[in-house]
C-alpha cells in the first residue's frame, strides 16, 4: 500500500470500527474487542507512516471534489502526524480505561459511547491529515457533532444544557467566524491547500490579515480561547472517559492543532510576522493562560479544576504559535503532545477516584493516596508534568516555548509563562499533598484501588510522560520537520 | 364619441357597483349585486369589442357564479356577521397598490391609441393572416384554439382541476344506493 | 317549482331551445362570438334550470352523474388527444397543420375538436359542481 | 397625458382597489371570494380596454370591415375568466367544508377555533 | 347618431336600476332590479352591436337573456326553499 | 426522435395522466399511472438537462406557430435543472405515496388525489419550461388549484382553513402577477419572455415597466413565500397530507423562485433590476428578515412539520438573498440552494410523514424518544437537519458556501454576517428535534412504534443519502447552478 | 310526430341563428336538432306543455290584441310614474279563469303579467291571485275580456 | 339619414325613454309589488320599441330573425321571472301596500 493509501486507511479505520461496533452491539465483550482491534490497527497504520514523513515525504490522497475546485484531500505532514499519533495512541489506552469506567459505573448507552468515540477519533484523524482548510473544516464540524452525544451521555437536564452550550459555542464560533475566514481565504487566495510558508502571504494587507487571524482564532472554538472557553467546563458533566477524550485525545487537541496549522500553513509564520505579527493574539492567549489558572485555583470540583487547567494549557499552545519564532512553534507542537499525555493521566486519575471512591471534590480527597496509591501516583506525575518540571514531558515543551519567547524578547509571554507555572503549582500540588499527607476522614477508611484496566491505563500514560522527557527525539524530530528544519 | 362615452359610463357604473358590493352585508344581496356587476362588466366588454369575452362573462358571472354562490350560501348561511375590521391598514394597502398601478398606467398609451405597442406588434399577424392561415374568420377563436391553443388546453385543465377538486372536497362517503360514482 | 305551472311550462319550452342555442354557439365559434366554453356553460345552465324547476333528482335521472363525471375527463382527453395526434403525425404538439393534407383544413379540423373538448369538459364540470353543491344540503355525514 | 385618455385605467384601478379591499378587510369567507372575483375582473379591464380601437369592431374578419380591435387580450381574458370561476368554485367548496368542520365562516372565529386546536 | 339617444337612455336606465339594486330593501327588490338590469344590458348590447356594425352578433344578447332568467329563477327558488336542488313540496295550487 | 418533443411532453404527459386517472377511477391504477408518469418526467428532464448542457437553449414552438405568435417552450440550463428537481421529487414521492396516501386519504378520494398530484406536477413543470408570460400564469393556476385541494385533503380540519387561506393569497398573488404581465404586455405588445426582453429597450416610458416589475415581484413573492408574504405557508405545509407537504416543500416555492430569477435576469436583465432600481437592497432586507424572524419562529413551534415550514420561509430567504446580489455568483448560489434546499426539505418532510404515520402526528410531545423507537428515521432526520444548518458534508453547506462567497465577492459583509448568524438559529431548531428524539423518554403508555414501512422509509433515506452525497460531492450541483445562472443572465440583454 | 315537429322547429331555430349554409354546418344543425330532441325526451319536456304544436292560427289573432293591450297599459303605468303625485291605488284581487289546459292558463297568467300594471302572483286552477297597480286596472281585469280571449284562443286548437 | 333611419331612431329613442320611465318607477314606487309594475314597462314597451327600431334598421336579414328570437325570449322569460318573483315574495310573506279599503280580503 502506498503511503497515501495508508493515510486514507487511517481515516477509514475508525469508521470501519463503527460498523464493527454496531454489528457487535448485542455482545459487549465482542464490541469492546472490536474497538480494541480497531484502535490497535489505527495505531499501527499511523506509526507506519512515520518514517516516510520524517524522510520529508508528504503522503497524500484525494477523496473527492466537494466544491468546484475544492477537494476533500489528505496530506500527512509532521504536525498532523504528531496529532494523529497522539490521538491513536491515546485511543488504545482510553479504550481500556473506558471499559473499566463504563462497566464500573453501570453506564447506559455503551454502544452509542463507543460508536461516537470511534467517530471522534476518525474526525480527529481527518483533521490531522486534512490537506486543506475545507477538509479540515469538514472534520472539525464532524468532531463537534459526534462528540455531542458523548457530552450529553447521561441525558439529564444538566447534561442537555451542557450539550447546548457545547454545541452552541463550538458550532456557533465555527460557523460565524471560522467559516467566513475560510471562505474569505478562498476568495482572496484562490486556494485552500495548506502550504509551507502560508497561502495568504502577499495577498492580504495588515488589516485584512489581522481580521482574518481573529476570525480564525476565535472561530476555532475548540482551542478555548477566552471568551469562547465556556463549553469546556460545561462539558465536565460528561463521563470521565469523555472528558479525557475532549481534553487530551481529540477535541481540544484538534483546536490547538488547527491554531498552529492555520498560523503555519495558512498565514505562514514569516509572512505573518512581516505583516505586523500577532501581538494581540499573544496578549489574549496570555490573559487566558493566567485567568484560567486563577479560576482553576478557586475550583473545588476536581474536574472543573482540571477543565480550567486545560483552558490555560491550551493558551500555552496558542501563545506559542503566536510568537511566530521557530522554537516557539516547535514548543507549540511539543506541548500539544505533552499536555495530551499529562492531562489524560490526570483525568484518568479523577475518573478512577470517582469510580472507586465516588469523590468529586478536591476537599474530599484527604488521605486518598493511601487507599489508591497507583492512581494518586499517576496523578502526581501528570500534575508535575503540567507544572513543567523535569523529568517530565511538560518541561520539554515549556522549555521550547520559553526559548521562543525569549528569542523575540516578548516579556509579556515570558511573564505569563512564569506566572502560570507558579499558579499551576499552586492548584495542583495541594491535591497531591492532601492525598498523601493528610489523614483520611474516619468514615471512608476502607478505600480500595480502581478497577485494573483503569489503573493500567493511567500507569501507561504516566509512564509516557516520563518517557517523553527521557526520549524526546522522535517528537522533537517531527516538531523540527514542521518548521522546515 | 358615443362609444367612448358608453364605455366610460359603463366603467363608472362598474366601479359604483363594486363599492356597493363592498358595503352590503347581506350575502344574498352581495350575490344579486355581483350578478348585476357581471351584466355591466359584460356590457362594457362588449362595448370594448370583446364579444367572446362578454359572452363568457355573462354566462359565467351572471349564470354559473350566481348559482354557485347561492348553493354555497345555502350551506353556510347568508349573513356577514361582523362589519369590516379596522379598515385603516387594508385601506392603506389598497390605496398604495392603486397609486402604484395608476403611476404605471400613466406611462402607457392613451385609450384607443392605434400606435400603441399592442396594436403594432404580434396582433397584426393574427388579424392579417389569421383567417387565411387557419380558415377561421373569428380571430379570437383562431388565436384561442390554434395560435395559443396550448393556453386553452391549460384553461380546460384548470376547469378540470376545479371539477375534480370540488369532487374531492365535497364527495360524501358512498352509501349503498350507488347514486353517482364509487 | 315543478308545481308552478307557469315556470314549468316556460321551462319546458325554453330548455330545448337553450340546448339548441348552446350547440349553435359551440359550432359557430369559428364565425362569431362563442365556442366550446360558452356552449358548455349554456348547456350546464339549461340543465341547472331544469334541476331548479323539476328537482335535482329528476335532473340526475336525466343526466346521470357518471356521465357527467366522465365528461369532465373526456374533454381534456379530446383536447390533449388533438395535440398528441399532431405529434404522431410528425408535427409539434398541437400542430393542426398536419391533421390534413390541406394545412388550412387541418387547422379547421383541429380547432373544431379542440373546441369540442372544451365544451365537453366545461359542461361536465359545471354540471358536476352544481350537482354536488345542490345535493349537499341534506343529510351530510361528512367525515369531520 | 390627458385624464380622459386614461379614464379606462382609472376605472380599472378603482375596481382593482375595491376588490382588493374586500379581500383584505372582510372576515366573511364568502365575501372574500366575491372580493377576489372583483379583483380579478379588474384584470379584464386592464387587458381589454387598451385593445379597443374607437371605430373598430370585434375581431371577426368580414369583408368590408377594415378596423378591428386587438383580439389577443380577448383570448387572454377568456382564460382569465375561466380561471376565476374555477377558483370561485373551489373556494366555495372549501368554505362549505370549513363551515361543516367549524360551524362558522367568519375568519376571526376560525382563527380563535384554530388557536384552541393548537 | 341614430343610436345615441337610445344608448344614453339605456345607460340612464341602468344607473337608476342600480340605485334600486343597492337600496333594496328586500332581496326581492334587488332581484327585480337586477332582472331589469339584465334586460337593459341585453338591449344595450344589441344596440352596441349595431353601433359597431356587427348586427348579426345578437347571440350575445341571447346568452344574457337566457342566463338572466336562469339566474333570477335560481335566486328565487333558493328564496322559497332555501335550497337549489330539490323539487318543491306539493303546492296548494297544483293544477294538473 | 421523440426526444425533440421532451420540452412539451414534460408538462403534457402528467396533464394527460390526470384525466386518465379520473377515467380509471381506481386508487391503485391512479398510483401506478402517476408513478409511471413521474418516472417518465424524471427521465425526460434528466435527458433535457444533459442536452441543454451540450447544445444550449432549446426552443419548442407549440402548434408549430413561431414565437412570439405561438407559445414557446424554452429550455436552458436553468429551467432544465428546475424541471429535474421537480420531476425527481415526484418520482421519489411516488413509492412513498402508496402507503402514506392509503393511511391518510379515504379510499374513494385516492384516485382524485393522484389526478390532482399529476396536475400539480404538470403545472409546476409547465411554469418551469414555458417561455410565455401568460402561459406561465395558466400553468401557475393549474398547479395552484390542484395544490389547494391537495392541502385541504389533510386530515386535520385546519387543513381546510390553511387551504382557504392559501387559495386567497395564492390567487391574489397570481392576479398581481398577471397585472404585472399586463403592464409589460401593454408596454411591449408581446407576451413571449425572450421577445419581451428584446423589446424592453425600445420602451420610452419606463413607468409601466417598473410597476409591472413590482407587481410581478409581489405576486410571485406571494407564491414563493417571500417574507412577509409567507403567511399561507406554515399552515399549508403543516396540515397537508405527508406526500403533499414533501412534494410542495421541495418544489412549489422553488419553481416560483425560478420564475422570479427568470423575470429579473432574463427578461429585465440584472442591470435594469439591480442597478437602476432599488430592488437589490429591498430584497436583501426582506430576505434577512426572513432568515431571522422565520427561523426564530421555527424554534418555538410545537409541531415538527410546522417547524419545518417556518424553516422553509427562512431558507427561502437564503435564496432570495442570493438573487438580491444581482450577480452571476449570487444567482448561482441561489440556484444551488434551490436544488439543495429542495432536496433537503423533501427528505425532511418525507421523514416527518413517516413519523406521522407511526405516531399519529408530529407534535413534539409524540416525538419524544424517537431515536429509540424509530432510530433510522430519527438519524436520517438529523442528517437532513444538519443540511438546514449548513454543516459541511451536507448539501446545505455547499450552497451556503457559494452564497457567502458571492456576498464576499460583492463586498456585502453584512449579508455574510446575516447568513452565518442565522445558521445558529437553524442549529437551535434542529437541536430541538435532536434533544426530543434522543434525550427524552417516549411518552408513557404510548404504543412502541417501529420504523415506517420500507416503501416510505426507503425513498426518505434515498433523499437523505442525496443530501449527504451532494454535500460531500457538491460540484455537480454547483456546476449546474453556475451554468443555470449563466443561462439566466445570458438570455437577458 | 311531436318529436319530428320539435326537431324541425329546432332546426329552423338553428338556421335563423346561423346564416351559414355550408353542408357541414347544416348537417351539424340537423344532428344537433335530433340530439336535442333526444335529450329533451329524457328530460320529459317534449309534451303538449313543452311543445305546443297544436296551437295554430288562433294565435295570430290573440297576440296582436295582446300587443295593443300591453302598449295601452304600459302607457298608463308610465303616466302614473311620471305623475308628480304618483297616483297609485294598489290592489290584490282574485281573478276567475276559465281555461281548460295548463298551457291556456299559462298564457292567461303570463298575459296578465306581461301587461304592465297587473301581475299574476299565484296561478291557481280556477282563479289567479293578481296584484294590480291601480284599482282601475284590477277592475278592468275582473271584467274578464282577456280571460275570454285566451280561452277562445285555447279552444281553437 | 334615410326616412327609415329616422323612424328607427325615433323608435329607439322612445324605447329608451320608456326604459327610463320604468327605471324611475322602480325608484319612485313605494313597495316591491308596485315596483314590479314599473319594471314591466321596461320589459314590454321599452324593450319592444328598441327591438323594433333595430329590426327596422336590419331590414330583412338574419339580424332581424335574431332580434325576433330575442324579442320572443323577452316575451316569454320576463313575465315568467316577474311572476316567479312575485310569487316568491308573496310566499315569503312580503305584504303589499294596498290602498285603503281595496279588496283587502287578503291576509
Ligand atoms: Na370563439
Ligand atoms: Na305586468
Amino acid at each position: 500500500m502506498t503511503n497515501g493509501g495508508l493515510a486514507l486507511a487511517a481515516l477509514c479505520i475508525p469508521f470501519a470500527g463503527i460498523a464493527l461496533v454496531l454489528l457487535a452491539r448485542r455482545k459487549p465483550d465482542l464490541r469492546e474487542a472490536a474497538t480494541f482491534a480497531t484502535a490497535a490497527m489505527l495505531f499501527f497504520v499511523v506509526v507506519s507512516l512515520a518514517p516516510a514523513v520524517l524522510a520529508g515525504e508528504r503522503p497524500s490522497a484525494t477523496l473527492f471534489e466537494m466544491l468546484p475546485g475544492l477537494q476533500v484531500a489528505l496530506v500527512v505532514e509532521p504536525l498532523g502526524w504528531l496529532f494523529a499519533a497522539v490521538a491513536s495512541t491515546l485511543w488504545v489506552v482510553s479504550t481500556a480505561y473506558s471499559i473499566g469506567y463504563l462497566r464500573g459505573n453501570g453506564e447506559e448507552n455503551q454502544t452509542r459511547f463507543f460508536v461516537c468515540f470511534a467517530g471522534a477519533i476518525g474526525a480527529a484523524i481527518g483533521i490531522a491529515f486534512a490537506g486543506n482548510l475545507l477538509t479540515l473544516f469538514l472534520f472539525y464540524e464532524l468532531l463537534t457533532l459526534v462528540t455531542y452525544p458523548l457530552v450529553t451521555h447521561h441525558g439529564t437536564d444538566e447534561a442537555r444544557r451542557a450539550g447546548r452550550v457545547y454545541l452552541g459555542v463550538l458550532l456557533g464560533t465555527s460557523v460565524v467566524f471560522l467559516l467566513p475566514a475560510i471562505i474569505a481565504t478562498w476568495v482572496l487566495a484562490g486556494t485552500l491547500d495548506f502550504r509551507t510558508g502560508g497561502i495568504l502571504g502577499g495577498r492580504v494587507d495588515a488589516t485584512a490579515a489581522a481580521i482574518l487571524l481573529a476570525l480564525f482564532m476565535f472561530g476555532i472554538g475548540k482551542a478555548a480561547l477566552m471568551p469562547f472557553h465556556r463549553w469546556l467546563p460545561a462539558a465536565m458533566v460528561a463521563p470521565t472517559p469523555v472528558s479525557a477524550l475532549l481534553h487530551a485525545v481529540a477535541v481540544v487537541k484538534a483546536g490547538v492543532f488547527c491554531v498552529v496549522k492555520v498560523i503555519v500553513y495558512v498565514f505562514g509564520t514569516d509572512a505573518l510576522a512581516a505583516l505586523g505579527g500577532a501581538g494581540w493574539l499573544t496578549a489574549v492567549a496570555a490573559f487566558t493562560l493566567v485567568a484560567a489558572s486563577a479560576v482553576a485555583l478557586r475550583a473545588d470540583n476536581l474536574k472543573r479544576r482540571l477543565a480550567y487547567s486545560t483552558v490555560s494549557q491550551l493558551a500555552y499552545v496558542t501563545m506559542a504559535a503566536s510568537l511566530l519564532t521557530p522554537a516557539a512553534i516547535m514548543g507549540a507542537a511539543l506541548h500539544l503532545v505533552a499536555h495530551a499525555f499529562g492531562k489524560i493521566t490526570l483525568f484518568f486519575a479523577a475518573g478512577s477516584i470517582y469510580t472507586a471512591a465516588h469523590k468529586t471534590e478536591v476537599s474530599q480527597l484527604d488521605g486518598i493516596g493511601r487507599a489508591m496509591p497507583w492512581t494518586m501516583g499517576a496523578f502526581a506525575i501528570g500534575a508535575l508534568s503540567m507544572i513543567g518540571l523535569p523529568p517530565l514531558a511538560g518541561f520539554v515543551s515549556k522549555w521550547f516555548i520559553l526559548t521562543g519567547a525569549m528569542a523575540t524578547r516578548d516579556w509579556l509571554a515570558v511573564g505569563a509563562l512564569a506566572a502560570s507555572t507558579l499558579l499551576n503549582a499552586a492548584y495542583f500540588l495541594p491535591i497531591v499533598w492532601r492525598a498523601f499527607f493528610l489523614p483520611a476522614p474516619e468514615r471512608d477508611g476502607h478505600g480500595h484501588e480502581a478497577p485494573a484496566p483503569m489503573v493500567i491505563a493511567q500507569a501507561l500514560t504516566a509512564a509516557a510522560c516520563v518517557a517523553l522527557f527521557l526520549f524526546p527525539g522522535l517528537a522533537i524530530a517531527f516538531a523540527r520537520a514542521l518548521i522546515g528544519g | 364619441m358615443i362609444e367612448t362615452g358608453a364605455v366610460a359610463a359603463l366603467l363608472a357604473m362598474l366601479a359604483i357597483v363594486g363599492v356597493a358590493i363592498a358595503r352590503i352585508r347581506n350575502l344574498f344581496g352581495v350575490v344579486v349585486l355581483s350578478g348585476a356587476y357581471s351584466f355591466i362588466m359584460a356590457t362594457a366588454l362588449a362595448a370594448l369589442d370583446a364579444a367572446d369575452v362578454a359572452m363568457t362573462e355573462a354566462a359565467v358571472g351572471a349564470g354559473i357564479s350566481t348559482v354557485l354562490l347561492l348553493g354555497a350560501l345555502h350551506l353556510v348561511g347568508s349573513l356577514e356577521a361582523k362589519p369590516a375590521r379596522r379598515p385603516a391598514w387594508p385601506l392603506a394597502v389598497v390605496i398604495f397598490t392603486g397609486l402604484l398601478v395608476a403611476y404605471g398606467t400613466h406611462g402607457l398609451p392613451a385609450f384607443s391609441d392605434p400606435q400603441s405597442p399592442i396594436h403594432r406588434h404580434v396582433a397584426p399577424r393574427y388579424l392579417e393572416d389569421g383567417p387565411r392561415e387557419t380558415g377561421v374568420p373569428n380571430v379570437v377563436t383562431a388565436v384561442l384554439a390554434s395560435y395559443r391553443g396550448y393556453d386553452t388546453l391549460g384553461e380546460t385543465t384548470v376547469v378540470f382541476a376545479a371539477g375534480i377538486g370540488v369532487i374531492a372536497l365535497l364527495r360524501r362517503r358512498r352509501r349503498k344506493d350507488g347514486e353517482g360514482g364509487p | 317549482m315543478k308545481s308552478d305551472i307557469i315556470l314549468r311550462v316556460v321551462a319546458k319550452i325554453l330548455i330545448p331551445f337553450a340546448l339548441m342555442f348552446a350547440l349553435y354557439v359551440q359550432f359557430h365559434g369559428d364565425y362569431g362570438p362563442g365556442g366550446g366554453f360558452q356552449a358548455g356553460v349554456v348547456i350546464a345552465a339549461a340543465v341547472v334550470f331544469y334541476a331548479v324547476i323539476f328537482g335535482l333528482a329528476a335532473a340526475r335521472r336525466a343526466v346521470p352523474e357518471p356521465v357527467v363525471e366522465s365528461m369532465v375527463a373526456l374533454g381534456v382527453l379530446v383536447y390533449a388527444g388533438v395535440g398528441i395526434a399532431g405529434l404522431l403525425l410528425g408535427g409539434n404538439f398541437l400542430d393542426y397543420f398536419v391533421l390534413d393534407p390541406d394545412p388550412v383544413h387541418g387547422q379547421h379540423r383541429g380547432i373544431f375538436w379542440v373546441e369540442a373538448g372544451v365544451g365537453i369538459t366545461v359542461s361536465g364540470v359545471m354540471l358536476k359542481i352544481f350537482y354536488i353543491f345542490a345535493g349537499r344540503g341534506r343529510d351530510f355525514e361528512e367525515d369531520s | 397625458m390627458s385624464f380622459l385618455g386614461h379614464f379606462s385605467y382609472w376605472a380599472t384601478v378603482f375596481v382593482m382597489m375595491t376588490g382588493l379591499y374586500i379581500v383584505i378587510s372582510r372576515g366573511n369567507l364568502v365575501k372574500k371570494l366575491v372580493g377576489l372575483g372583483i379583483f380579478q375582473t379588474s384584470v379584464y379591464l386592464l387587458y381589454v380596454a387598451p385593445g379597443k380601437l374607437i371605430g373598430g369592431t370585434a375581431a371577426i374578419v368580414t369583408p368590408g370591415i377594415t378596423l378591428y380591435s386587438n383580439p389577443l387580450p380577448h383570448v387572454l381574458i377568456l382564460t382569465a375568466i375561466v380561471v376565476g370561476v374555477a377558483t370561485l368554485a373551489l373556494g366555495l367548496a372549501l368554505v362549505v367544508r370549513i363551515r361543516e368542520a367549524y360551524g362558522t365562516v367568519d375568519e376571526d372565529e376560525l382563527l380563535a377555533a384554530d388557536a384552541k386546536d393548537d | 347618431m341614430i343610436y345615441a339617444p337610445a344608448i344614453v337612455a339605456l345607460l340612464v336606465t341602468l344607473a337608476l336600476a342600480l340605485v334600486r339594486a343597492f337600496l333594496g330593501p328586500t332581496l326581492f327588490d334587488r332581484a327585480l332590479a337586477v332582472n331589469a338590469i339584465g334586460t337593459v344590458a341585453m338591449l344595450l348590447l344589441a344596440v352596441l352591436e349595431f353601433l359597431t356594425g356587427r348586427p348579426e352578433y345578437t347571440d350575445l344578447a341571447l346568452v344574457y337573456g337566457l342566463l338572466n332568467v336562469v339566474g333570477t329563477i335560481a335566486v328565487l327558488k333558493f328564496f322559497r326553499l332555501g335550497d337549489l336542488g330539490h323539487a318543491s313540496p306539493v303546492d296548494d295550487e297544483e293544477m294538473r | 426522435m421523440p426526444a425533440e418533443h421532451f420540452p412539451v411532453l414534460l408538462a403534457v404527459v402528467p396533464l394527460v395522466a390526470a384525466p386518465l386517472i379520473v377515467v380509471a377511477r381506481s386508487g391503485f391504477l391512479g398510483w401506478a399511472i402517476a408513478f409511471a408518469v413521474a418516472a417518465a418526467t424524471a427521465a425526460m428532464s434528466a435527458s433535457l438537462l444533459a442536452r441543454v448542457t451540450v447544445e444550449g437553449t432549446i426552443s419548442y414552438a407549440i402548434g408549430s406557430w413561431p414565437p412570439p405568435w405561438g407559445i414557446e417552450y424554452r429550455v436552458d440550463a436553468a429551467n432544465a435543472l428546475v424541471a429535474l428537481l421537480v420531476s425527481a421529487m415526484a418520482l421519489v414521492a411516488m413509492p412513498y405515496a402508496r402507503r402514506s396516501v392509503t393511511a391518510e386519504i379515504g379510499q374513494e378520494r385516492q384516485y382524485l388525489f393522484y389526478a390532482l398530484l399529476m396536475l400539480c406536477l404538470s403545472g409546476l413543470l409547465g411554469i418551469a419550461l414555458t417561455g410565455d408570460a401568460f402561459n406561465l400564469f395558466v400553468f401557475l393556476e393549474i398547479s395552484s388549484l390542484a395544490t389547494y385541494v391537495l392541502i385541504a385533503l389533510g386530515r386535520d380540519r385546519r387543513a381546510l382553513t390553511a387551504a382557504y387561506q392559501y387559495l386567497i393569497l395564492g390567487t391574489t398573488g397570481a392576479t398581481l402577477y398577471i397585472i404585472g404581465v399586463g403592464m409589460l404586455y401593454l408596454a411591449t405588445g408581446t407576451l413571449n419572455f425572450a421577445d419581451m426582453a428584446a423589446r424592453l429597450d425600445g420602451v420610452a416610458d419606463t413607468r409601466p415597466l417598473v410597476v409591472g416589475l413590482a407587481f410581478i415581484t409581489a405576486g410571485i413573492g406571494l407564491k414563493l413565500a417571500l417574507f412577509p408574504l409567507h403567511a399561507w405557508l406554515p399552515n399549508a405545509y403543516t396540515y397537508a397530507p405527508s406526500v403533499v407537504s414533501a412534494f410542495l416543500a421541495a418544489t412549489a416555492t422553488k419553481v416560483s423562485l425560478y420564475v422570479l430569477m427568470r423575470v429579473y435576469f432574463s427578461v429585465f436583465g440584472a442591470d435594469a433590476v439591480f442597478r437602476d432600481l432599488p430592488i437589490g437592497p429591498v430584497l436583501a432586507v426582506l430576505s434577512v428578515a426572513a432568515l431571522f424572524v422565520a427561523s426564530a419562529a421555527a424554534i418555538v413551534q410545537k409541531d415538527l412539520k410546522r417547524l419545518l415550514a417556518f424553516s422553509s420561509v427562512g431558507q427561502i430567504g437564503y435564496i432570495t438573498l442570493g438573487i438580491s446580489l444581482g450577480s452571476a455568483t449570487g444567482l448561482a448560489a441561489a440556484m444551488a440552494h434551490v436544488v439543495n434546499h429542495g432536496i433537503t426539505k423533501g427528505a425532511l418532510f418525507l421523514l416527518a410523514g413517516a413519523m406521522a404515520l407511526r405516531l399519529g402526528g408530529t407534535g413534539f410531545d409524540r416525538l419524544a424518544g424517537l431515536g429509540r423507537t424509530m432510530p433510522v428515521a430519527a438519524f436520517a432526520f438529523v442528517l437532513g437537519g444538519l443540511s438546514l444548518i449548513g454543516v459541511p458534508g451536507t448539501a446545505g453547506f455547499a450552497s451556503k458556501w457559494a452564497l457567502v462567497a458571492a456576498a464576499m465577492g460583492a463586498g456585502q459583509w453584512w449579508i455574510v454576517a446575516a447568513v452565518l448568524l442565522s445558521s445558529l438559529l437553524a442549529v437551535a431548531y434542529v437541536w430541538r428535534f435532536v434533544e426530543c428524539a434522543y434525550f427524552r423518554e417516549p411518552p408513557a403508555g404510548a404504543p412502541s412504534p417501529g420504523e415506517a414501512p420500507w416503501e416510505m422509509t426507503a425513498p426518505a433515506l434515498a433523499m437523505t443519502a442525496a443530501v449527504v452525497a451532494l454535500g460531500l460531492h457538491a460540484t455537480p450541483v454547483l456546476d449546474a447552478a453556475t451554468r443555470a445562472a449563466a443561462a439566466l443572465m445570458g438570455a437577458g440583454r | 310526430m311531436r318529436k319530428v315537429s320539435a326537431a324541425v322547429s329546432l332546426f329552423v331555430f338553428w338556421v335563423l341563428l346561423s346564416g351559414y349554409f355550408t353542408p357541414f354546418l347544416l348537417t351539424a344543425g340537423a344532428l344537433s336538432a335530433i340530439a336535442v330532441v333526444a335529450v329533451a325526451r329524457r328530460l320529459e319536456v317534449v309534451d303538449p306543455e313543452g311543445h305546443p304544436v297544436d296551437f295554430s292560427g288562433s294565435a295570430l289573432r290573440y297576440w296582436p290584441w295582446l300587443g295593443v293591450e300591453i302598449v295601452k297599459s304600459a302607457w298608463d303605468v308610465s303616466k302614473i310614474i311620471v305623475h308628480p303625485k304618483l297616483p297609485i291605488s294598489p290592489a290584490l284581487v282574485r281573478v276567475k279563469n276559465t281555461q281548460v289546459s295548463a298551457l291556456g292558463r299559462v298564457v292567461y297568467a303570463n298575459s296578465i303579467t306581461l301587461t304592465p300594471g297587473t301581475v299574476t302572483i299565484v296561478a291557481g286552477r280556477d282563479e289567479f291571485l293578481v296584484h294590480a297597480l291601480t284599482r282601475a286596472g284590477a277592475e278592468s281585469l275582473a271584467e274578464g275580456d282577456m280571460d275570454r280571449r285566451v280561452t277562445r284562443f285555447e279552444g281553437a286548437q | 339619414m334615410t326616412p327609415v333611419e329616422i323612424l328607427a331612431m325615433v323608435l329607439l329613442a322612445l324605447g329608451g325613454l320608456f326604459c327610463v320611465i320604468g327605471a324611475v318607477g322602480l325608484l319612485r314606487m313605494p313597495d316591491f309589488y308596485t315596483r314590479m309594475h314599473a319594471a314591466s314597462v321596461i320589459e314590454t314597451l321599452g324593450a319592444g320599441l328598441v327591438i323594433a327600431g333595430l329590426m327596422l334598421l336590419a331590414g330583412l336579414t338574419l339580424a332581424t330573425a335574431k332580434l325576433a328570437i330575442l324579442g320572443l325570449l323577452i316575451f316569454f322569460a320576463s313575465p315568467t321571472a316577474t311572476h316567479a318573483l312575485a310569487k316568491a315574495a308573496h310566499e315569503r310573506g312580503i305584504v303589499p301596500v294596498l290602498e285603503g279599503d281595496a279588496s283587502g280580503d287578503e291576509k
